[in-house]
């Protein structure tokens, strides 16, 4: 598939981190469940570190590669340090993105940075979002 | 506990390093028969307009040719032109017949179905000052013949409806239609492209008949419009005044050679009531294999398709990211229709159909060919059960609050 | 007394059964690497528009050839619009370039002495609202930039010049023209159908170039348009969005692959001097054994051509008569251009110049190419003179008075 | 060569009675100088046979071999033999015409006619003519 790195391949061939955890500390949620592309993340964070992490997605392969990645990346790590997450540096976990996947780099962004608020503010997401 | 990142086994491609092939729709394999005759052309130096023996030797291959294709077509040698393909076939019918009227105001009747090289040319019709009619489907993708004859109007110069559609497989009402247009006075067209080899095509009653080699395991980058005796069309490509001064350029004399020898075989398998038995056999088993993962609906008339193409929708899932999954499986597919491979918008054929848009995202397209087992499609429908099972499970996406509410 | 009815001893065709093929202007024949590469295409069986395996091998095979294009005309491989032959690019430059511009009353210039597909496509540009000024020739064939330069306007979109001439083999200043055209705001067009291979294409300075792989040793239905960024142009085949969606349609991978192997060793010939040496002695040598005949003339400026052509008038002879003489003995060549074949009409390049009917009329094309050798020429020549000879003896055919009067 | 009968081809490769007699009894000339094709006749006629026909001939292919067809044809013959032929016999004796050739058909019973008129009343012609 010339079209995918191999990396966006192998996580939408066989995605890591599946599902949803039952009683997460924090969730996040990304995406407009009418047409476009969707992800939910839900977490357990124990003293600031990521310890569990599950991801839900709807949308192109991509997407969904980028949702997998995402949770295999972020697993273990102290959840602040997603905010510096930057739409390059999900675009390099991805190992690369093409002209017309680049939307999901800004996906990927924006669901970790959203995951990082919605557990400083306590908040969570219950309702469809419209991504930018 | 076994850390969760670590990647379950990916499966096999199943049938091959080459994997199963189900996209016959988009482009069929080159036929043998096809490959062996292009071989020959190339060795062939003339041109066939030159006064000389290689020169004759290319214009004989020319003339067999136009007679291999005029029987695919069911007309004369002399009402064979030849195209640079599907396409250009579609835009010299349509553009043709327009600018061969242009003292009048021309009015053309199309279908909302039509592939995008009949609905574009229509749009280049409009800027060379035709009026153009599109008429809808129904929510099965069939056209009535009697919303088409409501369409008629006394400037209508042609009528072009599909004879079979390259999404649903749905085979349109072509000879009530075409005559229809001729009591009316219009030419008929008909964009035969995915009919060529899988329906008789004398019976169209069409005065226009568009078809693309490489759908019918012939070479890509040559087609073949019938233009009955009698027509007038202003070519879109002029000088040379080859194929009767309706497309000059040095003829694609290999290409047209393994065209005609592709369309001599589809002649034959068109007789071959074993080859008929097949492609219906190969439906049914796809159909009961893909039904394993329930939830899913088929698009378009399976009353009256061709067994070839069947449309199927998997409900919660998009039919791009399938087709992906199955790409990389071994299995190809297409969403909807491959020219629109890479742009979100669902189809516009679905979408004319009346389908809400998730259905019509949800769209995968599979097609069968001539050397398509009942085994492979029994595999493909195996993988594909599986691959919509595993993305089924990675959704919904949305938040349990609003999964609540629905 | 030996009956005069019995026929005398009919030569021998030389080279062999296929004979000597000196007509390299009307088409080439395929070279190995680019029959093999069309083999290659062939088992390609994806369409480059698919989201699968078969697919991206076809889309890769449309990369590759264009970037080998890309180096045939010298400019960047998004620059390279495939289209299905010489014609066809000549047509989308010309009305492309028309309809893309059609607000305005667009202003077209060309020449009286282009290929009938540039001709004749100003014949539609006119029909789609252009207004097209023809520039003459000199006596030899060569295009002034001066009066180019004069029959600029201010609302000229578009001069189209051709590269060589197909009958004459003259190479035209289109360098020259093209900072004319880019002066008075026009883009520059190119036919350079003739001069690809022979001359490089890159110091062209034009915007559209059009080439036809079968003129430089690739297949035949296949060809490419330069179409230098920035530039605007409406397609005439639409649909899929192909080619940057200036030319619809499933692209011809096997055709395009044969053509782009045909480019890269085309280049490699280019840059070759023991090529350039060959084929100018090719020249010489045709020359010197044609000139044996006597009373021949040779048409178009020897100064300033493609040594592959020479173009001779034998006073005295029709060229339709001896091209056919020729082709019964062995020696493949055409009467001015072999899109005339079959009609009476002279030449309308040769008219151009300016030369009389009778020489206009006599005129014969030898074209050579990159495998016919010194010694075939020199057989050829011989063939051409024995036949002139015979031919001159049969006529004149007016009665004595007649020819005393003269 | 497909384009022209195997007799047509014999006759223009290798035409037969090509030149002109010295001091004919008869001459007849078809065709415009300007742009079409020319035959000329000359023919010795003894006791009302044509004894000894040459042909002179400017043209198309196909119009040089029906002058050598015509001079094989009408050697030997009554020379009023020659008023019968019409363009279908002239055809037949070039083994057949392509649609593009057929006029060469009547040049060849023309200057065939002229022949035997010029002879019969006594004129000859001596000025360009155009066929018709
Ligand atoms: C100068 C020139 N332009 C255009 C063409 C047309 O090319 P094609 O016959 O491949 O369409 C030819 C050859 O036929 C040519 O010689
Ligand atoms: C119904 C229909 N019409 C026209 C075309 C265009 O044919 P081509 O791609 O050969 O130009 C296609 C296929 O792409 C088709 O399926």
């Amino acid at each position: 598939m010339a079209r995918y790195s191999p990396t966006v391949v192998d996580h939408f061939t066989n995605p890591r981190n599946a599902g949803e955890l039952e009683d997460p500390d924090v969730r996040a949620f990304i995406g407009n469940p009418v047409c476009g592309d969707q992800i939910m993340l839900t977490a357990t964070v124990t003293d600031g570190t990521i310890t569990e992490i599950r991801f839900r997605a709807h949308g192109c392969a991509a997407s969904l590669a980028t949702a997998s990645v995402l949770t295999e990346a972020a697993q273990g790590l102290p959840i602040t340090d997603l905010e510096q997450w930057d739409d390059a540096y999900v675009t390099s976990l991805l190992g690369g993105l093409g002209p017309d996947q680049r939307h999901v780099a800004t996906l990927g962004r924006q669901v970790a940075h959203r995951l990082v608020r919605n557990h400083r503010e306590g908040v969570d997401d219950e309702a469809p979002l419209v991504c930018s | 506990m076994k850390p969760p990142s670590s990647a379950p086994d990916r499966p096999e491609p199943p049938g091959g390093a080459r994997g199963i092939y189900l996209d016959h729709a988009a482009t069929s394999p080159v036929c043998p028969e096809a490959v062996e005759a292009v071989l020959r052309g190339m060795e062939i130096t003339g041109n066939p307009s030159s006064r000389h023996g290689a020169g004759d030797e290319a214009h004989e291959a020319l003339r067999s040719s136009r007679e291999q294709l005029a029987r695919l077509f069911g007309c004369t040698a002399d009402e064979v032109v030849f195209t640079g393909g599907g396409s250009e076939a579609d835009a010299l019918a349509i553009c043709g017949t327009v600018l061969a009227a242009r003292d009048r105001t021309p009015h053309v009747i199309t279908t909302a179905i039509e592939h995008s090289a009949v609905l574009e040319s229509c749009g280049l019709a409009r800027e060379l000052g035709a009026q153009v009619t599109l008429v809808e489907p129904d929510g099965r993708g069939w056209v009535d013949p009697e919303a088409v004859r409501r369409a008629l109007r006394p400037g209508t110069v042609l009528v072009s409806v599909m004879h079979a559609n390259n999404e649903t497989g749905v085979v349109q009402p072509v000879a009530e239609i075409a005559e229809l247009a001729h009591q009316a006075g219009a030419l008929m067209h008909t964009d035969a492209v995915q009919a060529a080899g899988k329906i008789p095509l004398a019976e169209s009653g069409a005065d226009l008949i568009s078809v693309s080699a490489h759908k019918f395991y012939g070479p890509k980058g040559v087609g073949a419009l019938k233009v009955a005796a009698g027509v007038r069309l202003a070519p879109l490509i002029r000088g040379g005044g080859q194929e009767r001064g309706l497309r000059a350029g040095t003829e694609n004399v290999a290409g047209v050679l393994g065209m005609a020898a592709a369309a001599s075989a589809a002649v034959r398998r068109l007789a071959d009531p074993g080859f008929q038995d097949h492609r219906h056999a190969l439906r049914a088993s796809l159909l009961k294999g893909l039904e394993q993962a329930g939830d899913l609906e088929v698009n378009g008339d399976t009353a009256s398709c061709l067994p070839e193409i069947l449309n199927v929708s998997f409900a919660g899932l998009r039919g791009d990211t399938l087709v992906d999954v199955l790409a990389v499986r071994g299995v190809c597919v297409s969403a909807g229709s491959a020219c629109h491979a890479g742009s979100d918008a669902p189809s516009h054929v679905l979408t004319a159909m009346g389908l809400p848009a998730e259905r019509a995202k949800a769209a995968v397209r599979f097609s069968a060919g001539r050397t398509t087992t009942v085994d492979a499609v029994t595999e493909a429908a195996a993988t594909t059960v599986d691959a919509v099972t595993r993305l089924r499970s990675l959704g919904p996406a949305v938040p349990p609050a609003t999964r609540a509410k629905k």
